[in-house]
């Protein structure tokens, strides 16, 4: 282990931490200064988490990079532990990644921009926080950390919208994401007690994740507990994963926030919910996992079902992401259900393809926003003419939606697929039906707004500017390597997959 | 037949604090008008001086005086240096207050220091009637202090309230008192333990009076149903005392219920198994019906105080977890005690220099706050999201620590109630900093026109593009209110940005680290859970 | 000799209680608490707690009937003497009796029988309030400090105050 | 001779005697001498438990007369600062019924 | 041989660049897709003759379960899914085949392709979004040759998909047009619906065999492994998804519409490529298909007889040329169809590549027609042979060669398809086949005679005939219309015949059945003579016959109606469904089950308030009564 390797996962959590610290001392008066300095940080953060994904040993597995660092001893036994897995390498460059991308394209930020950033990379910290701990404590702290920003950046920096029928201020939007969100971690919370309790009255009571797993791997905690507590986590974290039906937070939540939030919470913090499932719900509670997944794995076909079903009715370019995002995370809870080794790979490489690819949506969506201020599908129109290339990835991230071959998401959704034919045939096979009416209403989408003859109103528009292109860009790239050459990423995901308890 | 002069010595904090006051009092008289904040400055030297003076003597010793009257303790020791802290940092944020609001303003030290006096004893008190004596020095401070703007009616009002709901209660404590005395013979916690334990065929007045006691107590720590002093007296005192209200006496209340449980109920197993449940379902009612009042409040003070009866709430479930064979419950009370009192340090604070400002204190008067006083807004925010239980802020820290010990000690669904009222609790402490950050909706007008749907265009009402154009740094209500009051202008005072800094620093330090204060906490509690 | 006195003693202490919280006339219930707290003395004189009873006659009775007093004199309004209840009288008195209901049978279910009253000796109430009582002892002269000094700041009319 | 319980019966009778008033009364120095009555109460329980007391503790007799020499110490400063209050308030609002004392209230 | 997975990948790689500098060369990429289709052209004969002197002796070559043909096999992983090795983990593979079908489809493909984008040089000339265009037609290629090659039912849905999309892109090449716009959609919407069907018979395969790979599937059908019931879903499901891109009743609705793309598009891949895909995946899995006393292949005949017959009654009435072209191009695939469920492997494959350059040429001939009158209602068209000799000719060989007139390419394969049927299936098959054949004469002779004879509007004076760039394509392909039929003859010594090159089971040599074969020619003949005397001469007048079927007539017109069904079922189901759907989530889901609770405790906290009267004595009353109440439960709790 070279002495980077000692540090770095501390190091991925500190940098922004430290960024978004130190991002409060800059001049209020210069807001491009802050930018630069928030630009700086999280490109560190992002050459930190792509060092960490390459030196992961994909051929020895199992948690590398790990480090423990006491916090409270004694009875409570909490430790910083860190430490990362095959599942949580790739979710990490994930988080970097987009938020790399996000504050690119916050250029525009004029606002407060030194809070916007300090909150923002907090949020990213947090994240990073969660993938990387070992104890239930500091998963749970990051996980609050990575919640609690997201108020404020959505009612400082969000905007408002009133629609035909109903309005969504972005008040109503930010307190119903974050209450929603605690409410689902009261459930996570109230789990992690009781779990704490029952270990301590096996005798040893801890946090520590490592310890807690083997206890339950060994059969300690009995299996009408884990069965009582297993919805717990999973609804709770569930509920963050846009599990239906506690999604409603999640596309209101797009409608309001500005572009860098809605990148970072449908591409990462949405993932957060998934990976608690797997990591703590799955890991500690395996006997109720088991018992309760076909009730997830309905649940998660009933996410891509109505998922698409309610965008296909959407009129607003976000609600229809926002929804189709939920549609999407249906994959992954589907994957996850399966607790099949094929299955489980593919929710979380659907995480991680999501992930790229939402974001990617988002941005180009603010591209075309800030440009055109209206986000309704029925009012925009031939913006092929006047956005090509925004138009071109903003095609493309479709295209990777509903599933079209040598893109990511066709990776992924196909490997979830194949696990759910292995497991629930029926209800994999509405799955793959879900798939076909995802390019309805990603097809309605294009032709509505991009094809055609332009308005002219919208002659003035200029194409999307060089960093939104060159963000975007990335993303496509990403998005186009994993899914004509996936390997990479799943042979660190593979070999992780093996060690979750049922599969 | 122990004398009056044995140990003296151990209670020199005690008398050198009542000597410090008697100082204050005297200098009080012939100090001119304008030099009275010396006397503020005298005291926080002495106190600091005293915290200093009292760890050395005392540190690690285990002795009860006058027959077990009196316990000189870590216990004790944790506390006393807690409640001089909170004087400190009390007369601190007072300090301009009290030049411009109150006259009187020697007595108001000295009194401050009486009533610490009285919480220190009450640390120490092993003897109910001890600890009502004490108790009382307390009250009677606090009751002068809660009427002490004699010209606001308010604050007369919230005195009267006050004193006489506090008369009341102690008499109904007293009689509990009585009532214990006349079965078991005894008032010393020990012996009352130990009365229980042979205790068979008892009068069930016994009973009955515990239940007095508790009750004379749950009006000092104001829980539900005896709580209902508190928002008015909390809204009619003079704000600092206000934050000395939700912060000192709550405190040495709590010191007072632990060492009386600890030493008193929890070591008669039997019998505290049965009584636990009477103080879950308190706290269960306590802290609901704090945090969902709360929820309707709109004026600051009284939203501090249903807030703080939540709290009380939790810590009362934090009692009734109390049990022999793990220290956590009693940990985790001593810690949220300190975690919940710095970051009133920074709400009262803030709260207090805002009022010396604008000398308002509605939640509707905070908007804008967030462009006109940055740092003042930081604050505020930081300790509501700190007191709603939000990480790397004290109050995650010490929600998690209590939660667990009261989960650990079986009693899940107190902490998932507990959980669920700290969620409600979040909403009205987001409102606060939506006030102060987020311009509230205009409705309809605010809506600018757009073609599918309109869009909103009120001011920063879309961060995306609209700042571009509009750049007025501070939102409208912010604008009109630092036109009607220049003094937002100006930075906070020294003091309170002193208040300020320290708390802000502990907020973080017992967030992000609190070991250490954990482990003077275990100290503390080995000396009470023997 | 000692059931008859008694009696007499508990029924003027329960009359003139009684008295005090039924009357409406401010004056007599102010009276009546003397009477109450007069036949309270007595009753320490049954219980051989002679000391008490001095003490109760002085302070009570002297002072603080005397205060009371003074006090209502100073707040004299439009509605003295006449005064009554407030609207909850009735709830105040189902809870009243809800609370003896519940006492009553505390006090007498195991109750301690045939004890004969013993008498304290000042000397031994003296010497324990200065030895093990010390500590309360300067605390309540404290108390007693706080409670003049806030007397005087809050009743003293300040400057601009008729 | 006189059992204890009926000492307590009495000082129970007293007690909630008091406590209707307190309930009951409008004015508030009415409320105090209601005050004044549940402390007698409590004094005379504790006096009677201390002269009943079997003699199982050497102090245990005088500490119920002790704790009353206390408690009627403390009521008498208690008074004393309370009608101060109510004074003020008379001087301020000139009225001492409770039920006109509501300004603040929710 | 081992290098043919080359002839896609020259696609491949040309399609990027010519997004990313096309627009900068010359040629707008033209000059970078057509060097790349060329160079697959080439590598199509280097890997047939490499095939010609396998055996089975040779590396990876093998004699292929199922069809028996000899059949070459490389491929290499692509990805793991699942650690390798583990349990229940998949390995996945890039392979192809080098088998007579696969070469046969190859040179379809790469000539035909080359040809189009040759002409497209001259027809697309001058439109700004050339680069895109060439682009996407590379990728199209690219994607449709790894359709062929593929080994592998997981790749093959990868390139089935990626030519779905280029189909798209094409069709809405000019998405300004609104019906473009619908267009694109709707093919693509209607083809992913059999799309569904394909990936779930692929992934139902899967559950049984374990691996993706065509073989093993073949192998596990014919050791009996897979049982009934999945064998004969899978097959149906596959079948699904051909229908969908062959355009098979009920799912032919967007073929036709798909004519708004630019008609070298239609050439290609609406006609002669993309379209034949589906028959191309039904004899690929023919194992499959004919397993368990092929059920599904009866299901086969007779989605394709009625596809067949329905859409060359709708071209019989259609007035715009190229609709007319595609119906008719439905109606062979249906021919096709048919044969292949009548067993007749080796005809619908022959068929396939003979249709294939007679519709390419027909719709390169229309294309070159509306290039130079930019119409496209026969109506509106007539005596363009003065003006456009070269397309007329090359117009009347490709409308001969599909409408069956003797020695021309058509009348062989349509000949060994009937005869596949009069022998597969009962009497009531061949006589519709025979019907169909008939009609499709019809509607050629009469696409020819409105369109070239007759009198010339006036307005059409003066246009003349297309550029060479354009008409030499349209030679090349006329000569393969011509004489591609003659390599099913058998030639002693050198060639035992199609039906030896491509077969199912055992190679069957070169057969003629006379009856058929003189029937068909009279009818053909005769049908052409009809159409002549028709609209040409007017000797013979229809308003008659269209009087006494005008009830059907309108039925035809309104090509059965199909569309109207559809959208009624779009509009009136899915949307609504979805609609309600969306109401649901905001209405019950958002603002009763979320927002109710929230507005439930605000209200809790409103109204409990209001305990706190302000009054003295209640908070004193308050008190008491939870002094009564901890009084009675400490009591009451100490037992």
């Amino acid at each position: 282990m070279s002495n980077f390797d000692q540090v770095a996962l501390l190091l991925l959590v500190l940098v922004p931490l430290a960024g978004a610290g130190l991002t409060m001392f800059m001049p209020g008066d210069r807001p491009k200064d802050s930018w630069y300095f928030a630009l700086f940080v999280s490109a560190i953060s992002l050459v930190l988490s792509v060092l960490i994904f390459a030196r992961y040993d994909h051929e020895i597995g199992g948690f590398q990079f790990t480090r423990v660092y006491d916090w409270l001893p004694g009875p409570m036994d909490i430790s910083l532990s860190l430490g990362i897995d095959g599942i949580a390498a790739p979710l990490i460059v994930l988080n970097g990644i987009v938020l790399m991308g996000g504050v690119m394209i916050s250029q525009n930020i004029t606002y407060r921009t030194r809070e916007f950033f300090v909150l923002l990379l907090a949020l990213a910290a947090g994240v990073y926080g969660v993938f990387v701990v070992r104890d239930l404590f500091f998963l749970f702290f990051f996980y609050e950390l990575a919640v609690l920003p997201m108020y404020l950046l959505i009612g400082v920096w969000g905007s408002s919208s009133k629609f035909s029928d109903f309005i969504r201020t972005k008040e109503y939007g930010a307190m119903k994401l974050i209450l929603f969100l605690v409410a689902g971690s009261i459930l996570i919370w109230v789990g992690i007690l009781a779990v704490y309790a029952e270990a301590s009255g096996q005798g040893n009571g801890t946090f520590n994740l490592q310890t807690l797993s083997d206890m339950a791997a060994s059969g300690q905690f009995d299996s009408t507990f884990q069965t009582l507590v297993f919805p717990l986590f999973m609804i709770g974290f569930g509920s963050l994963a846009g599990l239906w039906p506690f999604h409603t937070w999640s596309p209101d939540g797009h409608v309001a926030a500005p572009t860098a939030v809605s990148m970072l919470h449908a591409g990462v913090l949405m993932k957060l919910g998934a990976y608690g499932i797997i990591r703590v719900g799955i890991f500690l509670l395996p006997e109720g996992a088991d018992w309760w997944m076909p009730v997830l794995i309905a649940l998660g076909t009933v996410n891509v079902l109505y998922g698409a079903m309610s965008a296909m009715s959407q009129q607003d370019l976000k609600y229809i992401i926002g929804y189709s995002s939920v549609s999407h995370m249906g994959y992954v809870l589907m994957g996850i259900a399966t607790l099949d080794s094929i299955g489980m790979g593919g929710a979380v490489l659907q995480m991680f393809s999501h992930g790229i690819m939402t974001a990617l949506m988002f941005t180009l969506v603010g591209a075309i926003y800030d440009r055109a201020h209206v986000r309704d599908i029925n009012v925009l129109n031939g913006l092929f003419g006047r956005m090509g290339v925004t138009c071109f990835f903003f095609a493309i991230a479709g295209l990777c939606s509903l599933g079209l071959p040598g893109m990511s998401g066709f990776i992924a959704e196909f490997m979830v697929f194949t696990g759910a034919f292995r497991t629930y045939l029926p209800l994999a096979i509405l799955a793959v039906v879900g798939a076909a009416l995802t390019a309805v209403y990603i097809l309605r989408l294009l032709a509505r707004t991009f094809f055609g003859e332009p308005d002219v109103r919208w002659s003035g528009l200029s194409d999307a500017g060089v960093m939104e292109k060159s963000v975007a860009g990335a993303f496509v790239l990403v998005i186009i390597f994993v899914g004509v050459w996936p390997e990479p990423i799943l042979r660190v995901i593979n070999v992780s997959i093996p060690t979750i308890p049922g599969v | 037949m122990p004398g009056l002069t044995d140990n003296l010595e151990l209670l020199t904090p005690e008398f050198a604090l009542a000597g410090l006051a008697f100082l204050v009092f005297a200098a009080d008289l012939v100090l001119p008008e304008s030099r009275k904040n010396l006397l503020g400055w005298v005291s926080i030297a002495g106190l600091i001086a005293l915290i200093v003076v009292s760890i050395l003597m005392v540190w690690d010793h285990d002795q009860s005086l006058y027959n077990g009257l009196l316990a000189i303790d870590d216990f004790s020791l944790w506390f006393k240096v807690l409640f001089m802290g909170i004087g400190v940092f009390i007369i601190l944020s007072s300090m301009d207050f009290v030049s411009e609001h109150l006259d009187h303003k020697g007595e108001f030290y000295g009194l401050v220091l009486f009533s610490i006096l009285g919480m220190n004893i009450m640390a120490q008190a092993r003897e109910l009637l001890t600890a009502y004596i004490a108790l009382e020095l307390l009250s009677f401070s606090l009751y002068v202090l809660a009427a002490y703007s004699r010209n606001s009616p308010k604050s007369n009002e919230g005195g009267l309230k006050y004193i006489i709901i506090g008369a009341f209660s102690s008499a109904i404590l007293l009689y509990g008192v009585s009532m214990v005395y006349g079965v078991l013979g005894v008032t010393k916690f020990e012996a009352i333990a130990a009365g229980l334990a042979v205790a068979s065929e008892v009068s069930p007045s016994l009973w009955v009076g515990m239940a007095l006691i508790l009750v004379g107590l749950g009006f000092k720590v104001a829980a539900v149903p005896f709580h209902m002093w508190a928002p008015d007296v909390y809204e009619g005192a003079p704000y600092p005392i206000t934050a000395y209200l939700s912060i000192g006496s709550k405190a040495a209340a709590f010191a007072l219920v632990l060492r009386l449980v600890a030493e008193g109920f929890v070591p008669v197993a039997d019998r505290w198994e049965q009584w636990q449940l009477v103080l879950a379902v308190l706290a269960a009612v306590t802290m609901m019906v704090g945090n969902l009042v709360a929820l309707a409040q709109r004026n600051l003070k009284r939203l501090l105080a249903y807030s703080s009866i939540g709290h009380s709430g939790f810590l009362l479930a934090g009692i009734a977890a109390l049990s022999l064979d793990s220290s956590l419950p009693s940990n985790g009370v001593m810690l949220y005690l300190v975690g919940y009192s710095v970051t009133n340090f920074v709400v009262f604070g803030a709260f207090i220099s805002f009022f010396n400002m604008t000398g308002k204190e509605m939640m509707s008067d905070l908007a804008g706050l967030g462009g006109t006083q940055p740092f003042l807004a930081a604050s505020i925010a930081i300790g509501m999201f700190s007191l709603a239980g939000l990480p790397i802020f004290a109050g995650f820290a010490i929600k998690f620590y209590l939660f667990t010990a009261i989960a650990d000690e079986g009693l899940l669904w107190l902490a998932g109630l507990a959980v669920f009222a700290s969620l409600v609790s979040l909403y009205y402490y987001l409102q606060v900093i939506r006030q102060m950050y987020i311009e509230p909706a205009e409705g309809e007008a605010a809506y600018g026109h757009g073609y599918g749907y309109e869009h909103v265009d009120a001011e920063h009402g879309d961060g995306e593009h609209e700042h571009g154009e509009t750049d007025e740094p501070a939102p409208r209500y912010g604008a009109t209110l630092f036109e009607t009051f220049p003094a937002l202008g100006r930075r906070p005072s020294l003091t309170i940005l002193a208040v300020l800094g320290a708390g802000l620093l502990a907020v973080f330090w017992i967030g992000v680290y609190p070991a250490p204060l954990i482990d003077t906490i275990e100290a503390a509690s080995r000396a009470i859970m023997s | 000799m000692s059931w008859a006195l008694f009696i007499v003693l508990a029924v003027f202490t329960l009359g003139g209680g009684l008295a005090v919280v039924a009357t409406r006339n401010i004056v007599q219930a102010a009276l009546a608490l003397l009477v109450s707290l007069v036949a309270v003395a007595g009753i320490y004189l049954v219980l051989y707690a002679e000391f008490l009873a001095l003490v109760q006659v002085l302070i009570y009775g002297g002072a603080i009937v005397i205060v009371l007093i003074f006090a209502i004199m100073l707040t004299r309004n439009a509605e003295y003497p006449r005064t009554s209840d407030n609207r909850q009288w009735p709830l105040a008195a189902l809870a009243a009796l809800g609370l003896l209901g519940v006492l009553v049978p505390a006090f007498l279910i195991n109750a301690v029988k045939g004890t004969e009253p013993k008498n304290a000796s000042f000397s031994g109430i003296g010497e324990s309030l200065f030895t093990t009582w010390a500590v309360p002892f300067e605390v309540a002269s404290l108390v007693l400090l706080v409670a003049l000094i806030g007397a005087i700041i809050i009743a003293r009319s300040g400057p601009g105050e008729n | 001779m006189v059992d204890l319980v009926w000492f307590q019966l009495l000082s129970a009778a007293l007690f909630v005697i008091g406590l209707y008033g307190v309930l009951a009364r409008r004015s508030a120095v009415l409320i105090l001498m209601s005050i004044e009555l549940m402390l007698n109460a409590v004094n005379i329980n504790l006096i009677a438990a201390a002269a009943h007391m079997e003699g199982t503790n050497p102090f245990a007799n005088f500490d119920g007369q002790l704790i009353a020499i206390f408690i009627i110490t403390v009521a008498a400063a208690e008074v004393g600062l309370a009608l101060a209050i109510v004074l003020r308030m008379y001087r301020n609002r000139s009225t001492v019924n409770v039920d006109e004392i509501n300004l603040m209230k929710w | 041989m081992q290098w043919a997975w080359l002839i896609p990948v020259f696609s491949f790689a040309a399609a990027p660049v010519i997004v990313l500098i096309g627009n900068r060369l010359p040629g707008k990429g033209a000059l970078i897709s057509i060097p790349a289709i060329a160079a697959g052209f080439i590598f199509f004969w280097i890997a047939l003759f490499g095939w010609l002197d396998a055996s089975t002796a040779t590396e990876h070559c093998y004699t292929a379960i199922g069809t028996e043909a000899l059949t070459c096999n490389y491929d290499r992983v692509w990805f793991n899914a699942g650690l390798p090795g583990a349990d229940g983990s998949v390995t996945l593979t890039w392979g192809f085949f080098v088998d007579p079908v696969t070469i046969a489809m190859l040179g379809l493909v790469t000539f035909v392709a080359l040809m189009v984008q040759i002409y497209s040089l001259g027809y697309m000339h001058g439109d700004p979004r050339l680069n895109w265009y060439f682009a996407v037609h590379a990728l199209f290629a690219a994607s449709m040759l790894t359709i062929i090659l593929s080994d592998s039912f997981l790749l093959l849905y990868v390139a089935w998909e990626l030519v779905g999309v280029c189909s798209y892109l094409l069709i809405g090449f000019w998405h300004e047009r609104p019906a473009a716009r619908e267009a694109a959609k709707k093919a693509f919407i209607v083809t992913r619906i059999g799309d569904v069907g394909l990936l779930v018979g692929i992934l139902l395969l899967w559950r049984e065999v374990g691996t993706f790979s065509m073989t093993d599937a073949f192998a596990a059908v014919q050791a009996g492994t897979m049982s009934e019931g999945v064998t004969i879903a899978a097959a149906l499901l596959l079948f699904l998804g051909a229908m969908g891109k062959s355009a098979q009743i009920p799912f032919h609705v967007w073929l036709p519409d798909a004519m708004e793309g630019p008609t070298p598009v239609s050439a290609l891949i609406h006609a002669a490529t993309m379209v034949v895909a589906g028959v191309f995946l039904v004899a690929r899995a023919f194992p499959l298909f004919e397993a368990y006393s092929g059920i599904p292949l009866t299901v086969v005949a007779i989605v394709g007889l009625v596809t067949a017959l329905v859409t060359a009654t709708i071209a019989l009435v259609a007035t715009d040329i190229k609709r007319i072209l595609a119906y008719s191009t439905v109606s062979h695939l249906g021919l096709m169809m048919l044969s292949l469920g009548a067993g007749g492997y080796t005809a619908a494959i022959f068929h396939l590549l003979a249709h294939g350059f007679a519709k390419a040429l027909l719709f390169l001939g229309s294309g070159s027609v509306i290039h130079a009158t930019e119409k496209q209602e026969i109506s509106e068209l007539g005596g363009l042979r003065r003006v456009m000799p070269i397309t007329t000719i090359v117009f009347a060989i490709g409308a001969a060669s599909l409408g069956g007139i003797p020695i021309l390419a058509g009348f062989w394969s349509k000949d060994e398809i009937l005869q596949s049927v009069s022998h597969g299936l009962n009497p009531a098959f061949i006589v519709l086949a025979l019907v169909t054949a008939l009609l499709s004469a019809l509607y050629m002779g009469r696409a020819v005679f409105v369109t070239f004879f007759g009198r010339m509007p006036r307005e059409l004076e003066h246009t003349h005939e297309s550029p060479p760039v354009m008409t030499v394509p349209l030679a090349l392909l006329a000569i393969l219309a011509i004489g591609f039929g003659l390599i099913s003859w058998n030639w002693p010594g050198a060639f035992g015949g199609f039906g030896t090159f491509v077969f199912v089971h055992k190679p069957h040599p070169f057969a003629f059945t006379w009856w058929i074969g003189i029937l068909s020619a009279v009818m053909a003949v005769g049908a052409f003579v009809l159409t002549y005397l028709i609209y040409e001469r007017g000797s013979i007048s229809l308003e008659g016959t269209r009087q006494r079927f005008a009830a059907i007539l309108k039925v035809v017109e309104n090509k059965y109606y199909f569309d109207e069904i559809y959208q009624w079922v779009i509009d009136r189901v899915v949307l609504a469904v979805a609609n309600f759907v969306g109401f649901f989530d905001r209405a019950i889901v958002n603002d009763v089950g979320i927002n109710g609770p929230a507005d439930m405790v605000r209200w809790l906290g409103i109204t409990l308030r209001l305990h706190v009267t302000g009054h003295l004595y209640s908070y004193a009353l308050a008190m008491v009564l939870g002094m009564v109440g901890l009084g009675i439960f400490w009591w009451l709790v100490t037992s």
